[in-house]
């Protein structure tokens, strides 16, 4: 008969997570009403915001990240990536990138992730499958990543970026992403289309049974 | 001498404890309060929360607007702090003096927080929050009052007094005080959060769904898409909700779930982009305000494939929000109750308020993409000339008011509620079928037709008695199917014996 | 600290990525790899959204492909998840280390 | 257009399964506690993803031993046992054993008795038939017709409830004539209802039995051929649903049913009128339709019941005197009645005491629920609820 606290905190995630999309980027003095009519953040200079909710997505994503690396249970990793697509997701928010974020959610969260699941289930034994993998081999892994990561980390932080820090944003990017794909990127958007064609083909026929 | 004793007397008062204790007392002493009056005054009630409620959007449609005004006017490049303040109360005075308003004196104060980012978006976040959890447990008891009439019977009458007005709020305090089962075989975790990834989705939904013009919380402008979405990833908390239960019924539950989700999406997006061609955009405001005029200038009535993507989209809609007949993941005779078989609580009632606010969210998708979204179907000519503070209010409420929206929506959630207590149920091979072979051509017809409508007769050859016209022919299509309904409803045997029976020969 | 640029995002995107390689590396189920591969390329699609970003977003070459990315990524799942499934059909089972056979 | 049925016949068994990936196969219980098992029947299903290669019923759950009580009391005792074999229909229960001790003992029934008997005997099989086609909707997830076939049922129950004092375990139908004489007004009252509930049934034709949903669901699903269900041992609607006119009311009128004129409803080549696409012989939607036809005819017989009812005689009564002191001769005799659900017969023998020596019940839904395993092959795993629910079993009387 208890509601635990830990009930009660759950239920405020919802309220976390809505109240941390709801403040991101907040639109800076001059804004362009006719724009921010239309929707369309034109600049992201949010500070302290900002900051809080690029830590609360980036910690969300490292830490499924992280449990996706050390869960053996594949079903609990899938979730897990759940959990890393949509922080990325909003991190696209943050970056200003609607479309991509959002395509990331309808894509990815909606689309690939279920097909990871559904393949799961089609292929798993029994609902616990596990796969054991040698500790030496998951040490040898963690070293050749660490180095690597540290490698990545040292050339990221300490390499000169060219930056542009004021975004100038002319209408709306999704009219930029109409133009681009039907002019600019006509040839590679069309060479995905027919790609993915052959690919729902491909999975078709592969999936089948003889 | 032993005595006959009733086990159930012997049990001790039922005795709350911790947060539930708070939530159980409160409810009950709103409950003492409210039943007498409530059933008293049942009509002088529902009038005043009308009447109210049209004050309140006023108010908020004339306040908000005034510091948008006050804001635009006053561009004087003042730096704006954490909470989005540019404006003193003594600007707000002067603006309000020059344009000789009324009691700016107060007003002033009044409008001074609205201009607080932070403070507004907590407001609306709590409204929204509010909303969000106010619809389902009105679509509830509105479903059980629907289906109760449809079955010739009453539904709930006792709680509350008034018609079981308080039946809802009866179930949910119910259901946080019962005990939170997690079936020892299950995956703990994973069955702990998965209400929790069907909940949240279908409430961020709501963030971006403008109610009104002005009444949008973010008005971003990939809303459609960012809906959609949401409405999509909600199946990522069905499935898991389904494999973590242990259960061979709702795992069963999960993947016909996934499967009819994943289908129904495409042609509900490509019937989508209907609307989205016509209005040239993803942005749910811009959307809604271009239907502005009329019954006439909604996008169902555009031309004769926008009305048949209406109908695609809202039947694709109920497979979306796994409602009758396509209630597959939970229908009660094969699967028990599929997914949720294993849940119990206040987890139960997260599946189900995802589900109505689920319901709500693809109404209002109809509404705004198809249905002129929060305008009237009265012809903007007939407006009244704004020369008088109440003709002004009278035509916010009658032209463009949240009223509208939101009564559009509940007169679809009731359609789904009719359906639902009328059909039956079908099979997953049919609803495949009715996805792949049916629905899917129709969408990409009317996706194609639209375009060749678009490109050949809008902008220069439709001159608005042409598209009277058009409309005309639609509303009498429409009027038609319903009237052969209506008919068939009412002389049911032979309506029915011609739509669906064949004589044979020889009988 | 609380000035969030392009480095932050860089930092986050190269741990995805390393974290998906070590997934790539130890996980012995073929959809655990390809879960592995779906973190790889969210990483990348995070440099690739936050060099537009902080470019000056004048073009947003950046965000169409990453929507490649996304598209493309989802064609190379649904394509491994069926040669997951005929692997698994073949072999009886998703463990890699079994596929080291030509029999097929 | 493709067919997009399933293979649902069993006929073609041997054909290769349509799956378009493998998958496990799972070995899925439904029941003993489940919605649509229709009490506490078990079937284990092998299925495949949506696909049951194999359903086998397992029964037993609800077994108390009704046979060997019937050895222990006299048959006049015995009579309430009858009532909870087939609950939903305890007036032909009673009549059958009724009828079974009576052709042993040579009892003389009243003939008031004999008619008041077929009357509630038809009453009874409408009010079964009408739990059968509510609960039939309710496995397809059709919620509304069940209410309102309750809502009828109960104003039957009241006509029962009026006559005997039970509105379901009624012994009123008992050895020797019917335990009490009709209340004064109960013609009038019995023709009102007749005449309300004879349009009704257009009403559950247009909500359920012409729904397209419905006969998507229904028609071609579980298809039983006329030889099959012969072979089977059939009865009742299950075997008329395969167009076979079989009923023992026309075939071996027992009582007065010979004095009536009715029809026997059966599927399709029979003729019985407007059938929707899509329907065979002998599958669910025929089983279905069987029954509500058989609800008009139990109208008819009930009017004519109503009509050549003799008057209440004070000194021959409605019940044999001797009917609680008979003694059973040393012999032995079957009897077969149709129930609602099909053939209900008992076999009784007696010993020359007032206590039979072995008292035998054949019920329909036991014969018919073992084509279930034939029926439920290769079908989806949504049809195996449609099955269960169009052979209408009750577990009361298969466990006994």
């Amino acid at each position: 008969m208890t509601l635990r606290l830990k009930k009660i905190l759950l239920l405020m995630t919802p309220l976390a997570i809505a109240l941390s999309f709801a403040t991101a980027p907040v639109q800076a003095a001059d804004t362009d009403l006719s724009l921010s009519d239309q929707g369309i953040q034109t600049s992201a200079d949010g500070g302290l915001l900002e900051a809080l909710m690029f830590y609360a997505c980036a910690g969300v994503t490292l830490a499924c990240g992280f449990a996706i690396c050390l869960s053996k249970n594949i079903v609990r990793m899938a979730v897990y990536l759940f959990g890393t697509l949509a922080a990325v997701a909003l991190m696209y928010f943050l970056l200003l990138a609607n479309f991509i974020g959002v395509i990331q959610l309808i894509v990815y969260a909606g689309g690939t992730l279920i097909l990871l699941i559904f393949g799961v289930m089609l292929t798993s034994k029994s609902p616990w499958a596990k796969f054991e993998v040698k500790r030496s081999e998951l040490i040898a892994a963690g070293i050749v990543c660490a180095l690597f990561a540290g490698m990545l980390l040292f050339v990221v932080v300490n390499a000169e970026w060219p930056l542009e820090t004021d975004a100038v944003v002319v209408g709306s990017s999704m009219t930029q992403f109409g133009t681009g794909l039907l002019t600019d990127y006509l040839v590679p958007f069309e060479a995905i289309s027919v790609l993915l064609l052959v690919v729902m083909i491909g999975a078709a026929y592969m999936a089948r049974q003889e | 001498m032993t005595q006959f004793s009733v086990p159930w007397k012997q049990s001790p008062p039922l005795e709350y404890r911790g947060p539930a204790r708070g939530i159980v007392a409160l409810a009950r002493m709103v409950y003492t309060m409210a039943t007498p009056i409530v059933s008293r005054f049942p009509g002088p009630i529902l009038l005043g929360a009308i009447v109210g409620g049209t004050l309140l959007v006023w108010a908020h449609w004339m306040l908000f607007g005034w510091v948008e005004t006050i804001a635009a006017s006053d561009v004087n490049g003042a730096a704006q702090s954490v909470w989005g303040q540019t404006l003193t109360t003594a600007e707000i005075g002067a603006y309000l003096d020059s344009h000789s308003i009324v009691a700016s004196g107060i007003l002033k104060y009044l409008l001074w927080p609205l201009q607080l980012e932070l403070l507004r978006d907590l407001v609306g976040l709590g409204a929204i929050f509010g909303l969000f959890n106010l619809i389902p447990v009105y679509a509830i008891w509105w479903e059980r009052k629907v289906a109760g009439r449809i079955q010739s019977r009453m539904g709930p009458m006792r709680v509350g007094g008034w018609h079981g007005w308080a039946q809802s709020f009866a179930d949910g305090v119910k259901l946080v005080g019962k005990e939170d089962l997690v079936p020892e075989q299950a995956d703990a975790m994973l069955f702990r959060v998965a209400p929790y990834l069907a909940f949240v989705p279908s409430l961020l939904a709501f963030l971006c769904l403008p109610l009104g013009s002005y009444w949008v919380f973010r008005n971003v402008d990939v809303a459609l898409i960012f809906i959609i979405a949401m409405v999509g990833v909600e199946v990522v908390g069905v499935i898991v909700a389904g494999w973590a239960s242990n259960n061979k019924w709702s795992v069963y539950g999960a993947m016909r779930e996934a499967c009819q989700m994943v289908s129904y999406e495409i042609p509900m997006t490509t019937v989508l982009l209907i609307p989205i061609m016509t209005a040239g955009t993803l942005n749910m405001v811009q959307i809604g305000d271009m239907q502005t005029g009329g019954w006439f200038s909604w996008n169902a009535f555009h031309n004769p494939f926008t009305f048949i993507a209406f109908i695609t989209y809202y039947i694709a809609s109920l497979a979306n929000c796994k409602r009758a007949p396509f209630d597959l993941p939970e229908s009660e005779s094969e699967l028990v109750a599929g997914f949720h078989t294993e849940y119990s609580g206040f987890r139960w009632a997260l599946f189900f308020f995802a589900e109505y606010a689920a319901m709500f969210v693809v109404s209002a998708l109809a509404v705004t993409l198809f249905l002129g979204a929060w305008h009237t179907p009265i012809p903007a000519t007939w407006a009244f000339e704004e020369d008088s503070i109440v003709k002004i209010f009278l035509n916010g409420v009658l032209f463009s008011s949240p009223f509208w929206f939101i009564f559009k929506c509940f007169i679809f959630i009731y359609i789904q509620l009719w359906i639902r207590w009328t059909l039956p149920r079908i099979r997953i091979d049919q609803v495949l079928y009715s996805c792949v072979q049916v629905m899917f051509p129709i969408a990409c017809v009317a996706l194609v037709g639209h375009a060749v409508w678009m490109v050949l007769l809008d902008g220069t050859v439709v001159s608005d008695i042409i598209r009277w016209i058009l409309g005309l022919l639609t509303a009498a299509v429409t009027f038609g199917f319903l009237s052969v309904a209506a008919f068939g409803y009412r002389n049911g045997r032979q309506m029915v014996g011609y739509l669906a029976v064949k004589q044979l020969p020889g009988a | 600290m609380f000035e969030i640029g392009l480095t932050h995002y860089l930092v986050v995107a190269t741990l995805l990525f390393v974290m998906g390689i070590f997934v790539m590396i130890t996980k012995r189920n073929a959809i655990g790899i390809l879960i592995g591969v779906e973190m790889v390329l969210n990483g990348a699609n995070i440099n690739l959204v936050a060099f537009n970003r902080y470019n000056g977003m004048s073009n947003i070459d950046g965000q169409i492909v990453s929507l490649f990315v996304i598209v493309l990524a989802a064609a190379e799942a649904a394509l491994a998840v069926a040669i997951c499934m005929n692997f698994y059909k073949n072999l009886n089972t998703v463990d890699v280390d079994h596929g080291d056979t030509l029999a097929g | 257009m493709a067919d997009t049925i399933a293979p649902t016949n069993p006929a073609d068994a041997s054909a290769p399964r349509q799956a378009d990936v493998r998958t496990e196969e799972m070995l899925v219980n439904m029941g003993p506690q489940h919605p649509s098992t229709h009490g506490v029947l078990r079937v284990v299903l092998r299925t495949d993803g949506e696909m049951v290669l194999e359903s086998v019923p397992h029964i037993g759950y609800l077994h108390r031993c009704a046979e060997k009580i019937g050895e222990n009391v006299a048959p006049y005792q015995y009579v309430p046992y009858t009532d909870r074999m087939d609950y939903l229909a305890g007036m032909n229960n009673n009549q059958a054993f009724a009828l079974a001790v009576e052709k042993l003992t040579g009892l003389e029934v009243p003939e008031r008795a004999q008619y008041i008997r077929v009357m509630f005997a038809e009453l009874n099989r409408i009010a079964s038939h009408l739990v059968a086609i509510g609960t039939y909707g309710l496995d397809m997830g059709a919620f509304t017709p069940f209410l309102y076939c309750f809502r009828e049922r109960e104003m039957l129950l009241d006509l029962f409830e009026s006559a005997c004092g039970a509105r379901l375990t009624y012994s009123y139908i008992t050895v020797g004539g019917v335990t009490d004489d009709l209340p004064d007004n109960f013609v009038d009252v019995c023709s009102e209802f007749l005449d309300y509930f004879e349009p009704k049934v257009d009403d559950y034709n247009n909500l359920l039995s012409y729904n397209h949903i419905f006969v998507k669901r229904t028609g071609g699903v579980g298809v039983i051929s006329a030889e099959d269900a012969i072979r089977f041992g059939l009865t009742g609607p299950v075997l008329r649903g395969s167009g076979v006119k079989f009923d023992l009311r026309k075939a071996k009128p027992y009582e007065i049913y010979d004095r009536f004129n009715f029809d026997v409803p059966v599927g399709l080549p029979g003729g019985t009128g407007e059938i929707p696409r899509g329907v065979v012989v002998g599958d669910c939607w025929s089983r279905y339709y069987v029954r509500v036809k058989e609800m008009i005819e139990s109208v008819k017989i009930i009017r004519q019941c109503l009509r050549d009812i003799p008057a209440a005689d004070e000194k021959e009564g409605v019940c044999h005197k001797k009917c609680k002191t008979v003694k059973l001769p040393d012999d032995e005799v079957y009897l077969e009645i149709e129930n609602p659900r099909g053939q209900l017969g008992f076999y009784v023998k007696g010993d020359g005491s007032a206590i039979p020596a072995r008292v035998k019940a054949r019920g329909p839904s036991f014969c018919n629920l073992c084509v279930l395993e034939y029926a439920g092959k290769n079908c989806l795993l949504a049809d195996i609820p449609a099955i269960i629910g169009s052979m209408d079993v009750v577990m009361g009387e298969v466990d006994r």
